[in-house]
């Protein structure tokens, strides 16, 4: 058991002596970055046990929970901070071969980012929540133009919405201290339904806007595949797998939580098959492979959304799942996407035609990762493709269940164009040299697989998770203590 | 241990690639050596049919059962998958010689070996569908690989067919599982039987979905021809002679094993058969005219025969679907023997492919002096193809007529008659523009096929001709198969069927050939020899000819005929569906120039308009 | 581009103000620890809303100077500050 | 033993008999329309001289599959007799149904175009992919008309038909089903192409077509077949439709006034459009049958 607080100071630390580092060595910022991440991971599976037993709870400064800010890691933040640290940690690893300009500035951020998302998901207070989406934001804004060309324009586009979604945000916290007269987020739960119902719904959207904008939801999302695009490979990855999986924890604890009504169940709902039928249409369109899987990880996040908006225990489960091997699968895109693209000088799908025979691992990498976006069995996408299928089913949603599969058709249709173009096409362009991803390409390869053969791997944390999620009295009476 | 049919090609196609990689000819011997030890093996099962296993497995905290049982009908088809891979096998240990995808070729071709026998022995809809899907994934990488942009096409429609229908399924299976908490087979029919009939009826609809694409029925036979057409030479066979017959294999599951007759047998019915199984019988013969039209249009002689499969199947589906003893046996007859014949047909056309590099029929010719092994498989095959006496083709087509005269559906009677006697029309096309007539120039130097692969055609000649004569070894399993499914079977010894109005012989048939061709014989050699001209010294009205290639009557063979149908033809379905989709992914193309214009104002606004609209209608509830 | 930055600058401030004016307490004293508010705990500004206001200044600046560095590097490349002609991503 | 030279013995009667049967008629064609022309016309025993004097010729081949194509072609109408009653003789006719002999006479025609075409000559080809269409016209309507009469009497064995209108003439079907008997007669028309459905063949326009490159033992042969092919197919219709016959003479006097009714039929119009007589075909002929079958299931 080492203490969790270490999860967000560490890295911090880290980020800010970055350029210490990087006076002694030029090469030790990648390194540094590895060793965080994967110490990050440590202290996350020491505890691992503990956390599935009982939620465990650390004020900060000492006082007790309402009244002192504090952080809360239940199954749920757990699952979720695996996820960001283990994207970042796979994606530390692809760093290693890789170059950037001002690498310490880089790796400042990249743990920055890696902190502030890790932070989202552990945060027991509001304002805190608040606090490190900024910190999340600022540092993707930033990581994003270390691409140059496009990407300033990419990332002000991001700075202005992340700015306006801030304000919402901050009014809608506002509005909830005034109404309870806390920031705790149990506190908050506890006497949600004190509130008036109009400041309620007021304050609710707020934060659906000021959140839906990290979670990617329609139609706030359209900065992302300008972002996901621009941005360099391992920023648009980590974005991807880890702070998109952030942006739903938090929705998940805003309106499971806070405020669980119905209503914003079908906002949400109708908001999430939006995104994932815009999602998937609009990334049939695109030529240039990044902004393809921009628009697919959108669609995957509304997805996500609906499938956790229809609230019934299998469907969270199904849901995080999902999440789950979204942010594994998208990892894995993204870098062996980003291999491609530097091997073929271009992000036009049609210049990375052939590419298959001479750069296998990318390509089995972005092969193996498609097939299980699309559901292939052995994958883990087949599984939580079953199980939420399984789950809308359930709840009786035979359209949506519909729908969902009709996007699914066309996810297929779009990802194995580009996998077509990889092996069965001829080799159109020079190849140039590019990072060496062997070890990432294996090790997710093996999750992926693993999940797909053995998901009892993870049926534990992803049932508490769910109970956690569905379950906002516990949540409260573990936070106070009983007050 | 029935897992190791699925288990054993499984590990063994990851052998294969490994080995490939090293040699060229490893990995098409290890697939040989696989299917036929699947062969050898399942073979020795024969007869144990109360074979089972199960696994149960807790999978995200349900618990679901994967059952696995050998009946009489998966048996079939498990042998006659193992057969033809195992032949298509030795014939690709030669032929793939300069093909570039070989080693993921033989990687995919076993794992599709793999998936097709954990389909034929799955026992509830979880594992069927599991590998159901592997199975269409794996195909899809295996047609993938053939010619360059067109198989990529192909491939591409395929597997949007395959996906959709399979989600289709999907959703069916899992309701079914949600009211009775159960994928088996067996607890399914059950709820089936009990449900209201119209829920059932459409549950079943969704079911049979993928499996009537994979047969290739008529609204969803469009990817078959290009699949077929444009597959890697040596996948072709596979693909027409067994994948289309998985298709089978599953509706066989629904129609029977899924009581999907049972539910509607009381239902209005048209002659003694319910209207359902009518329009089901309805659409083979749909299929069976497309087909053939298609298929005499067609001058690629590959894409050729698979429009003549998508016609074949249609007898196989009406036979099953009339449902009487008649019908049954005689698709099922159908069924194996256009297994045979077709693999026969696309092993021939894969070692024309093989020597001389293409498909269109218009560049070829006279190759039956050069290839004259290949040409016999052909001739053969497409003998029976057209259904004529001795042939195993015959017997199966003249089991299904009696059926279907039996019970006087006329119309269903007439479209078979048209599309056995068109098949005299499509079949011939190749022979003659491919086989006979004038060698083109380039061809003069062809040799026939090495040994490797004239063995499997050969071997496929003998077992046309074997089951011409013996009709009896077929109907042994047929006759187990209908048993088990609970119907009534029809007479036979080894070389005779009882048909409902007269009986098949083929022992008298096979004689009296002999007789009529004995004395054929005589008149010829007793008249005087003839003596051997080259095939440019022909009539030709004056001209005095010497280039071989403008003396070859070889495009738009049959075009009078084709102009009967121009106008149908030119509605095609393809195209149909083709709109569809450009219509669905054209909407995409507005929905991103609409939202996503990339004007950073918009993006602001729709924040503020969201926050505006979801609390108006908050408002308004 | 420099004005949807003053924008977001006044939405930021508007915000402030307003949180302010939540933890507003008339004719209180400020927050902290003295004689007065021995006596008296009601007569003192509620002081979260204000530790809330001051950290979303920080980040708002921090946010700001960002903004105006894309600026900077944005207008070397289309040497225009008007958005409607930066359009390099769309759809 | 002696069963079974009985049996070869029977065997070659048969076939000699339609040869010379089948000749003939050829030749009583040929004074038909010589006259019906106002010609003066070849003498009855024509053909038979044709074929004695090509079997003597020397003849050129164009290699196996020319020879194999010869013999399948007559091989095939030769075995396709045997399984049809020509009056009181029956060899295997109890075996034989009607779609079996329909398929079978298939082997003939294939063997045929596979010869011809063999040849390289593209006129034979032409000729070829004539006749496989245009026998996609005449054979549905006349399978149609099986499937009625099958249904009918409930047996598909070609005696079995035949005995079924034993009796009085009456019981005939040409009585009993006259729109069946005049649909077939027109496809007995198309299947010997007689005009107008000589397009397959027509000399001067494609040499001939599939015979274009035969001489000497080979067209010997193919008009032997030709011969055999006719009785046939009048012995079909004879059997189907005029109620058989007791002996082998009045048998063949049914057959011959058919024939001369087909020639007379067939010389007075002018050829088809291959493409024309497919849709004839599939307009009228089949349209009655259909209407035919329809009744007759109903």
């Amino acid at each position: 058991m080492v203490n969790l607080t270490l999860i967000i100071v560490i890295p911090l630390l880290m980020a800010f002596t970055m350029p210490i580092f990087k006076m002694l060595s030029n090469k030790l910022p990648k390194i540094i970055a590895l060793l965080t991440t994967a110490f990050n991971l440590i202290v996350l599976s020491t505890n691992f046990s503990g956390i599935m037993t009982a939620p465990i709870i650390i004020e900060i400064g000492g006082w007790q929970a309402p009244f002192a800010i504090n952080l809360y890691v239940g199954p749920l933040a757990l699952v979720a901070a695996f996820l960001i640290n283990g994207s970042a940690f796979i994606l530390s690893i692809y760093n290693l071969s890789q170059d950037y300009q001002f690498n310490d500035k880089f790796y400042l951020l990249f743990l920055m980012i890696t902190a502030g998302a890790s932070g989202m998901v552990m945060t027991g207070d509001l304002f805190n929540l608040f606090v490190f989406i900024e910190i999340t934001s600022i540092a993707a804004y930033s990581l994003t133009t270390f691409a140059g060309g496009n990407s300033y324009e990419a990332s002000f586009k991001y700075l202005i919405i992340g700015g306006i979604g801030s304000v919402f945000l901050l009014l809608g916290i506002g509005f909830t201290y005034s109404a309870v007269g806390s920031l705790n987020l149990a506190e908050i739960a506890a006497s949600a339904g004190l509130i008036n119902p109009f400041l309620l719904q007021i304050t609710a959207l707020l934060f659906l806007i000021g959140i839906g904008i990290e979670a990617e939801l329609f139609p706030l999302n359209f900065w992302v595949p300008d972002i996901y695009a621009e941005a360099p490979t391992a920023v648009s990855a980590i974005m991807s797998g880890a702070v998109s999986a952030a942006g739903i924890y938090a929705l998940a604890r805003i309106f499971f939580t806070l405020f669980p009504a119905q209503q914003f169940f079908n906002y949400l709902l109708v908001i999430g098959v939006i995104t994932l039928i815009l999602g998937e249409l609009i990334a049939y369109q695109q030529e240039n492979i990044k902004r393809m899987l921009a628009y697919s990880s959108l669609a995957q996040m509304g997805l996500i959304v609906t499938v956790l908006s229809l609230g019934t225990d299998l469907a969270v489960k199904a849901a995080l799942f999902q999440l789950i091997n979204h942010s594994i699968l998208k990892v894995l895109l993204f870098i062996s996407a980003g291999v491609l693209i530097s091997a073929a000088g271009s992000k036009k799908i049609k210049d990375l035609a052939g590419l298959g025979s001479k750069k296998p691992t990318a390509a089995f990498g972005f092969t193996i990762a498609a097939m299980g976006i699309l559901g292939v069995p052995f994958l883990n996408g087949f599984i939580s493709k079953f199980m939420i299928i399984n789950s809308s089913l359930n709840a009786d949603q035979l359209l949506l269940t519909g729908l969902i599969l009709l996007a699914a058709v066309i996810e297929i249709a779009y990802y194995l164009k580009v996998v077509q173009k990889l092996y069965f096409e001829d080799l159109k362009i020079e190849v140039k040299n590019t990072a060496v991803i062997t070890v990432p390409v294996i090790l997710l390869t093996l999750l992926i697989v693993g999940l797909g053969v053995y998901p009892q791997l993870i049926a534990e944390p992803l049932e508490k998770a769910a109970a956690e999620i569905l379950n906002n009295s516990r949540y409260i009476m573990t936070v106070l203590g009983g007050i | 241990m029935l897992i190791k049919y699925i288990f054993i090609p499984a590990a063994a196609a990851i052998a294969a690639y490994i080995l490939n990689k090293k040699n060229k000819k490893a990995g098409a011997i290890v697939t040989a050596l696989i299917s036929a030890y699947l062969l050898f093996s399942l073979a020795l099962l024969y007869g144990s049919w109360e074979l089972s296993q199960s696994f149960s497995l807790s999978l995200m905290n349900y618990q679901v059962e994967f059952l696995l049982a050998l009946t009489p009908l998966s048996w079939l088809f498990a042998v006659l998958t193992a057969a033809i891979s195992f032949l298509i096998a030795v014939f690709s240990i030669e032929s793939q010689a300069d093909f570039k995808f070989s080693s993921a070729f033989n990687l995919n071709f076993l794992l599709v070996i793999a998936s097709i026998m954990g389909v034929l022995l799955a026992r509830d809809f979880l594992t069927l569908f599991i590998f159901w899907e592997l199975m269409t994934w794996t195909s899809f990488y295996l047609i993938s690989a053939g010619k360059k942009k067109l198989a990529g096409k192909a491939a591409f429609r395929y597997i949007i067919l395959s996906t959709g229908a399979a989600y289709a399924f999907l959703m069916s299976a899992i309701f079914i599982y949600q009211q009775t908490g159960s994928f088996a087979f067996t607890r399914a029919a059950e709820f089936l039987l009990a449900n209201s009939p119209v829920q059932s009826i459409l549950l079943l609809a969704a079911i049979s979905l993928p499996f009537m694409v994979k047969a290739g029925i008529f609204p969803l036979h469009v990817w078959v021809k290009d699949a077929h057409g444009n597959a890697p030479k040596e996948f072709s066979p596979f693909l027409s002679g067994m994948m289309l017959k998985v298709g089978i294999y599953g509706m066989l599951l629904v129609f029977h094993q899924l009581s999907f007759f049972k539910i509607i047998e009381n239902t209005i019915a048209y002659r003694g058969l319910p209207l359902l199984s009518y329009l089901f019988a309805l659409l083979g013969a749909v299929t069976i005219v497309t087909g053939t039209i298609l298929a005499i249009r067609q001058e690629d002689m590959k894409k050729l025969i698979a429009y003549s499969s998508i016609s074949q199947m249609g007898y196989i589906i009406i036979g099953i679907a009339i449902a009487t003893p008649l019908g049954f046996t005689g698709s099922m007859l159908h069924l194996i023997n256009h297994l045979i014949f077709k693999s026969t047909i696309f092993l021939a056309l894969a070692a024309v492919i093989y020597r001389t590099g293409t498909t269109k029929m218009y560049e070829m010719g006279g190759l039956i002096f050069r290839m004259p092994i290949t040409f016999a498989a052909y001739l053969t095959a497409i003998i029976a193809l057209a259904g004529i006496p001795p042939t195993n083709g015959f017997i199966s087509k003249w089991v299904i007529y009696q059926a279907l005269i039996e019970k006087g559906y006329l119309f269903l009677a007439l479209v078979a008659f048209f599309g056995s006697i068109a098949s005299f029309m499509y079949v011939f096309k190749p022979l003659s523009t491919v086989f006979l007539g004038q060698l083109k120039p380039q061809h003069a130097e062809i040799k026939e096929v090495p040994l490797l692969m004239k063995i499997p055609m050969l071997i496929l000649i003998g077992v046309i001709i074997l089951f011409g004569v013996f009709p009896g070894i077929q109907m042994n399993i047929i006759t187990q198969i209908s048993g088990y499914l609970g119907m009534e079977t029809v007479n036979y010894s080894l070389y005779s069927i009882q048909g409902a109005f007269g009986a098949w012989n083929s022992l008298y048939i096979f004689n009296i050939f002999s007789a009529g061709f004995v004395i054929a014989l005589l008149i010829f050699g007793f008249a005087k020899k003839s003596k051997l001209v080259g095939l440019l010294d022909t009539y030709s009205s004056g001209e005095y000819i010497t280039d071989a290639e403008s003396y070859h009557y070889a495009y738009q063979y049959f075009r009078p005929f084709d102009r009967i149908f121009d106008n149908l033809a030119a509605k095609s379905l393809t195209g149909f569906y083709e709109t569809l989709t450009n219509n669905l992914v054209r909407s995409g193309e507005g929905l991103r120039r609409v939202f996503a214009a990339g004007k950073l104002q918009n993006y602001a606004l729709y924040s503020v308009l969201l926050f505006v609209i979801l609390a108006a209608v908050g408002w308004i509830i | 581009m420099i004005k949807i930055l003053i924008s977001l600058g006044l939405m930021d401030t508007g915000v402030n103000l307003l949180l302010v004016a939540l933890g507003y307490v008339e004719a209180a004293n400020a927050p902290i620890l003295n004689s007065v508010v021995q006596s008296n705990a009601n007569a003192f500004v509620d002081p979260i809303p204000q530790a809330l206001v001051l950290t979303s200044i920080v980040i708002g600046t921090a946010v700001l100077a960002l903004g105006l560095a894309l600026v900077i590097k944005i207008y070397d490349k289309y040497a225009t500050l008007n958005i409607a002609e930066i359009r390099g991503l769309k759809w | 033993m002696i069963d079974l030279i009985y049996k070869i013995g029977h065997f070659l009667l048969i076939t000699i008999f339609t040869m010379a049967l089948g000749l003939l008629f050829m030749g009583i064609a040929r004074k038909i329309v010589a006259r019906i022309q106002k010609r003066y016309g070849p003498p009855i025993y024509q053909p038979y001289l044709d074929v004695l004097k090509l079997f003597g010729k020397n003849a050129i081949t164009h290699g196996f599959i020319f020879d194999f194509g010869a013999v399948m072609a007559l091989g095939g109408v030769i075995t396709t007799l045997f399984f049809i009653p020509l009056g009181s003789w029956q060899l295997y006719s109890m075996e034989g149904t009607v779609l079996l002999i329909i398929y079978l006479l298939a082997v003939a025609s294939l063997g045929m175009a596979m010869g011809t075409v063999g040849s390289g000559n593209p006129q034979a080809s032409v000729g070829i992919s004539r006749a496989l269409t245009q026998m996609l016209g005449y054979e549905l309507p006349y399978l149609v008309i099986l499937f009625a009469l099958i249904f009918r009497y409930q047996t598909s064995s070609i005696w079995g038909l035949m005995q079924a209108q034993a009796g009085s003439f009456l019981n005939w079907n040409l009585f009993a089903y006259p729109l069946m008997a005049l649909v077939a007669f027109v496809v007995l028309i198309g299947m010997m192409g007689k005009k107008p459905f000589d397009a397959m063949i027509a000399p001067s326009e494609i040499g001939s077509g599939p015979v274009v490159e035969s001489g000497g033992k080979y067209l010997g042969m193919l008009l032997l077949q030709k011969s055999i092919t006719i009785i046939i197919e009048l012995a079909l219709y004879v059997n189907l439709f005029l109620g058989g016959a007791d002996n082998i003479f009045s048998f063949s006097f049914k057959m011959l006034i058919v024939w001369v009714l087909a020639t007379m039929f067939g010389s007075l119009f002018p050829r088809f459009r291959i493409e024309d007589g497919v849709k004839f075909f599939w307009k009228w002929p089949l349209g009655i049958a259909i209407l035919q079958a329809l009744y007759i299931i109903i």
